[in-house]
């Protein structure tokens, strides 16, 4: 981009500063706006997480699961549980599973109409990201009506669900579905296409396929460089190879492919397919099955470890169990997609401008809880 | 206008009990007062126009004076007063490695450069504190001082983040004072005067007659104008030096209290100055659009600040829809778009004139 | 060439289309708007009319309760919670399933069930407390619920329980007095018998 | 001379069905009774794979156990073939046990190889098994091949030393600092080997099952105490 000359600066975008996306620190080398080197620091969130899990029995890691990407904690609890019920070879009966696809896919709505606002607000633009949170708060009434809680659920358990769907559930969010729909489209024009936001993303931190698979960069960043990967396909897990929907690939449409604006584009086309998957999911929701039923009294897997991963909308959340047979987990370790998303900013990002380093890291969508675990 | 007509009518009055030197500080301070009144009232005005605006376009509502303790008001009408308050009281911290005179002088010669440049402002057919015949080209000269002073408090308070504010609002405001500069010579060749007061009168006779419709070139010099205008005032989509999303808040990062409001006062005094000079060269100042109807010279004040107020309002919403733009995106549409453009227009315009020598 | 004029036009366009989207949500605030006036207009608890039988079964999240009448002292919900923040101190009660009344300790409990402890100290420390819910579920007697939602006859909602000092945040919900009441009545046991 | 053949086999088939097997036992010709009794399993799994689907699923995931049980056995053979004895202990079916000497060429060979073309390190697990026996696990996953492996690397307490694989997979970059500031574990070659989510003068290995908090960090006391609780 620029050519580095004179004498450089370091500045700290520190821990506290408006486009970090929670507690990060990136130490940035800069001469005038020309940014040559970022180092992100992490560690500010950490809460030992892995050190929690191997002091709590298996049901109480669940609450701790939903701490970690606190924008999408029914997919983290839908990891991990589909991990267990892997590890101890659990059938849950299908009511279970199309509930728990219904929840997964709301929460990846609200998490990436979350992901792409701040994603917006970090370019200036204010009104969309205020726009997007109205919806947000639809979908987290939905959830409050389903298990009383708005952010951290701890709603899917090892073998079912902890509350059953209330009676008002389907027509709740049949009306959201129906008033959602045009309201992605408005985004699109709103934000999307508008020249500025075109003008600040195109072109802009381009990053190639192949330095995205080496770096493990995974989900709609993966997917923005046009490697067409989506666990629900290619690894699947649950139900979902019953509903039929395409995962959107970036294409460059208008920069090269695998800048910011595609990863933009993989969000908003992954909001429309969700809510297809929601769709087809609630037509197909058998109406018996207990939601208890699988639900076994003691959890104490046998001797084994196991490593499932699960599509979150940050990308690949994989859980590696330990277990030695007792009701406390050995170890737990958690693969969180924004760790390695946030280990390519220094690739992508070195050369460009101050507001767009910020704007390359808004594109990539990370969240720190789950960063620093 | 009105300097030397309350000379001349303090004069007569006083002029047995004092000399003619204090009647003439007098007569000055009289209508300082008003216009800093009249500034804190526009001020308080617009603070709340734009908290109301920008909570409509968000699906909000804005403040609207519920809630225990201190009411704001029946719609929220004393919020624009309570953040008055608020600033006023605040405590003014001073980082203690700031340069502490540059430090204190910023905020008040923003202030001034603002403030000054009212002083030509037509805001009746009488009603103008001082009825210069360089008007224009006054208000232009002193709108060049909010520069200096962007750069102090960005040099001043010692802040990595500040010092990218204030370098970035240099290089935007002196840029974009080019083609505004430009784009207002179409106004002087039509109108052949740089007095205000003429250049309204140039104007008189309904809405056909106004500047922007004189001839075809003549709205995209008011465009290039107002753009220009709103990159000089740092508003989005060129809010560059106080960008808060990247420079947590540009030149404004250490200041706080009563500093940090006048910086606040003197942004939305920029914004009024800078419409009211699109009004007066553009919309016909305090002409009515219909000629004859409220055409009385007390009309003329509710003219002008309605056609000043609309488009402080269009200001204020650009602001709440575009993001903002990256700095040399900035240059490259001041230098390669505006410039020419404000070029190719002063050409038209000549062209336009002789052919159909209006 | 061809570029520069498009690019003009193209910005042009999208943003006169940006804005009137905003003009449009300007005129239309008035019937969408979302912002909830707080201390008048509380946040609307939805009412939980649940599917399945148990219409007492409690989903809402907010401050946890405790009925001391009902609570058998099994230490389940200590064990359940994952942040440790319920203790419980339990003593063997004199005679099986009989109230004290010096104590006003109830021997049965709602379920019917003889209570063998008298439960001395049941704290819940709030501030510690992740809203899991996790404690609900094993409570045999179902005596530790949260405050609100289908029980809201009982208890109605309340997560406006902030306080300005934070051990305030510990709710003791054992009966006043149990403790000593209980050493003294063993006291006596010994001194009679 | 074969379709009588045929008919025989489908006859003997429908016969055991009911249950009375010596018509298909007292066929002479060898190979139509193995044939016979080869139709008679088919049937008879066809059959049970009709009644309920939910044990064709058992079958399916059956077949992958399997599936995947043969493929780390071969790439076991292979890998003993290419680097001799970098096999650690005995077979197993789930994971690869290597000795941490030449990892770093395996891992540039696992990933080099075109049949076998590992390009993603899926994740970096550390482990203390206890006794002062550390062990690094990675999990494999070829993007095009669709094929998973997982390698574990054992080795002790006092010299926890394995090869970095940063060069080979650049994610391994901060997996392997997150696992070197949670277990110890140094990589021998990683670019900038230091903690990654605790401050840099941490001391100890958290992750560690004989770990000790510090009592004061720079003067903090670590652990929390509250007061009214005890």
């Amino acid at each position: 981009m620029g050519v580095v000359h004179g004498q450089e600066m370091v500045l700290n975008i520190g821990p506290q500063h408006p486009a970090t996306h929670g507690v990060l620190r990136l130490q940035v080398k800069t001469d005038g706006e020309i940014i040559s080197e970022i180092t992100p620091y992490m560690g500010y969130l950490h809460r030992c997480f892995e050190k929690h899990c191997e002091n709590v029995t298996y049901e109480q890691v669940i609450p701790f699961t939903d701490r970690c990407d606190y924008l999408a904690s029914m997919t983290m609890n839908f990891g991990y549980v589909v991990a267990m019920e892997q590890l101890m070879e659990i059938k849950v009966n299908d009511r279970v599973e199309y509930i728990r696809v219904i929840m997964a896919e709301l929460q990846r709505i609200a998490s990436h109409l979350l992901g792409i606002g701040a994603f917006g607000l970090d370019l200036g633009a204010f009104t969309p990201f205020l726009h997007m949170l109205r919806d947000r708060e639809r979908i987290l009434d939905i959830f409050e009506m389903t298990c009383g809680a708005r952010l951290l659920y701890n709603y899917m358990w090892v073998g079912g669900l902890s509350h059953d769907l209330p009676t008002g559930f389907v027509e709740a969010t049949l009306n959201f579905l129906d008033y959602f729909e045009p309201k992605v489209d408005e985004f699109e024009n709103l934000l999307g296409h508008n020249k500025i936001f075109v003008e600040r993303t195109a072109d802009i931190g381009i990053m190639p396929a192949e330095v995205a698979i080496s770096y493990g960069v995974t989900g709609p960043n993966l997917r923005g460089s046009g490697v067409k990967w989506d666990l629900r396909i290619d690894d699947p897990y649950s139900i979902y190879d019953r509903f039929d929907f395409n995962v959107p690939v970036g294409k460059g449409m208008k920069g090269t492919v695998g800048d910011c604006w595609d990863r933009f584009y993989v969000r908003i086309h992954e909001i429309r397919e969700s809510i297809k998957i929601v769709r087809q999911a609630i037509d197909q929701l058998p109406k018996e099955g207990d939601v208890h039923q699988a639900m076994p009294k003691k959890i104490r897997p046998p001797k084994g470890s196991i490593y499932r991963r699960t599509e979150s909308p940050r990308g690949d959340l994989g859980y590696y169990i330990e277990s030695d047979g007792s009701d406390t987990p050995y170890r737990v370790k958690m693969r969180s997609p924004a760790f390695t998303a946030l280990s390519v900013l220094n690739e992508i990002g070195a050369g460009w401008l101050m507001s767009d380093v910020l704007g390359i890291l808004g594109s990539l969508d990370i969240v720190l809880g789950e960063i620093d675990r | 206008m009105t300097v030397d007509f309350l000379f001349d009518f303090l004069s007569e009055l006083l002029s047995d009990l004092i000399g003619s030197g204090p009647v003439l500080i007098i007569s000055m301070l009289i209508p300082c007062l008003m216009l800093f009144g009249f500034i804190t009232i526009y001020a308080l005005i617009v603070i709340y126009a734009e908290l109301k605006v920008s909570s409509f376009i968000q699906d909000k509502v804005g403040p609207m004076g519920q809630g225990v303790g201190l009411h704001a008001g029946k719609w929220g009408l004393l919020q624009p007063i309570a953040d008055a308050l608020k600033l006023l009281l605040k405590e003014d911290i001073i980082p203690s490695s700031a340069d502490r005179p540059l430090f204190i002088l910023a905020p008040f010669m923003i202030f001034i450069g603002a403030f000054i440049s009212f002083v030509a402002l037509p805001f009746g057919e009488s009603i103008i504190v001082a009825d210069l015949n360089i008007g224009l080209f006054y208000i232009l000269g002193v709108g060049s001082i909010a520069v200096l002073s962007l750069i102090l408090a960005g040099w001043s308070s010692n802040n990595k983040w500040s010092l990218y504010g204030g370098m970035r609002s240099a290089a935007q405001i002196v840029s974009y004072e080019i083609p505004a500069g430009l784009s207002l010579i179409v106004v002087i060749m039509l109108a052949g005067t740089l007095n205000m007061q003429d250049i309204i009168r140039y104007q008189m006779g309904g809405m056909f007659s106004w500047i922007l419709f004189d001839n075809p070139f003549v709205p995209i010099a008011f465009v290039v104008y107002f753009i220009s205008a709103i990159a000089e005032t740092n508003r989005t989509p060129f809010d560059l030096p106080e960008s808060e999303s990247e420079l947590v808040a540009g030149f404004a990062t250490e200041y706080s209290g009563m500093r940090y409001a006048f910086f606040f006062l003197s942004e939305y005094a920029n914004m009024f100055v800078v419409s009211a000079v699109a009004a007066a060269c553009f919309l016909g100042g305090w002409h009515s659009p219909i000629s004859g109807f409220m055409d009385s010279p007390a009309w003329g004040v509710f003219w002008m600040i309605s056609k000043t107020f609309f488009l402080i309002f269009i200001m204020i919403w650009l602001r709440w829809t575009l993001p903002r733009l990256r700095v040399d995106q900035l240059m490259n549409v001041c230098w390669k778009v505006f410039l020419p453009v404000a070029l190719i227009n002063i050409f038209g315009v000549a062209i336009w004139t002789v052919v159909f020598n209006q | 060439m061809k570029r520069y004029f498009t690019d003009i036009f193209e910005s042009i366009s999208s943003i006169l289309g940006g804005m009137g989207i905003t003009l449009v949500h300007l005129f239309r605030a008035r019937n969408d708007n979302v912002t909830l006036q707080y201390p008048e207009e509380k946040w609307p608890r939805p009412e939980r009319n649940i599917g399945f039988d148990h219409s007492n079964y409690n989903v809402i999240r907010s401050r946890l309760h405790v009925d001391m009448d009902d609570c058998i002292g099994c230490l389940k919900c200590e064990r359940a919670c994952p942040v440790d923040c319920i203790k419980i101190v339990t003593e063997k009660a004199p005679a099986r399933g009989e109230d004290i009344k010096a104590i006003k300790h109830k021997g049965i409990t709602a379920k019917g069930t003889r209570k063998a402890l008298v439960v001395t100290r049941f704290d819940i420390d709030m501030s510690e407390c992740c809203y899991c819910n996790l404690c609900v579920y094993p409570c045999p007697e179902e005596c530790i619920y949260m405050t609100g939602g289908p029980n809201a006859k009982k208890h109605p909602i309340d997560y406006e329980f902030s306080e300005p000092d934070r051990s305030d945040l510990i709710y003791r919900f054992a009966k006043k007095g149990t403790k000593d009441g209980l050493e003294k009545i063993n006291a006596e046991q010994e001194t009679g018998a | 001379m074969s379709e009588d053949k045929e008919k025989i086999i489908s006859e003997a088939v429908e016969k055991a069905l009911q249950g009375d097997m010596d018509t298909i036992n007292n066929i002479e010709d060898r190979v139509t009774r193995s044939k016979a009794k080869a139709a008679l399993v088919k049937a008879k799994r066809a059959k049970v794979v009709s009644d309920e689907d939910s044990t064709k699923e058992d079958n399916a995931s059956e077949s992958k156990v399997e599936e995947k049980i043969n493929f780390n056995q071969t790439l076991c053979k292979k890998i003993s073939e290419k680097f001799s004895d970098s096999i650690d202990g005995d077979q197993n079916n789930d994971w690869i046990q290597l000795k941490p000497e030449n990892w770093l060429k395996i891992a540039k060979w696992l990933k080099s190889d075109e049949e076998l073309f590992f390009d993603s390190l899926q994740c970096n697990t550390g482990m203390d098994l206890g006794e002062g026996v550390l062990e690094s696990r990675y999990n494999l996953h070829s993007m095009k091949h669709l094929h998973k492996v997982e390698i574990r690397i054992k080795v002790s307490a006092e010299k926890p030393d394995i090869p970095s694989v940063e060069q080979v997979w650049r994610v391994a970059d901060w997996f392997e600092r997150e696992t070197y500031d949670m277990f110890g574990i140094n990589f021998i070659g990683h670019r900038d080997l230091r903690r990654i989510l605790l401050p840099d003068d941490w001391e100890g290995w958290p992750l560690r099952k004989d770990y000790e908090e510090q009592e004061t960090y720079h003067g903090i006391i670590v652990p929390k105490v509250k007061e009214g609780w005890e």
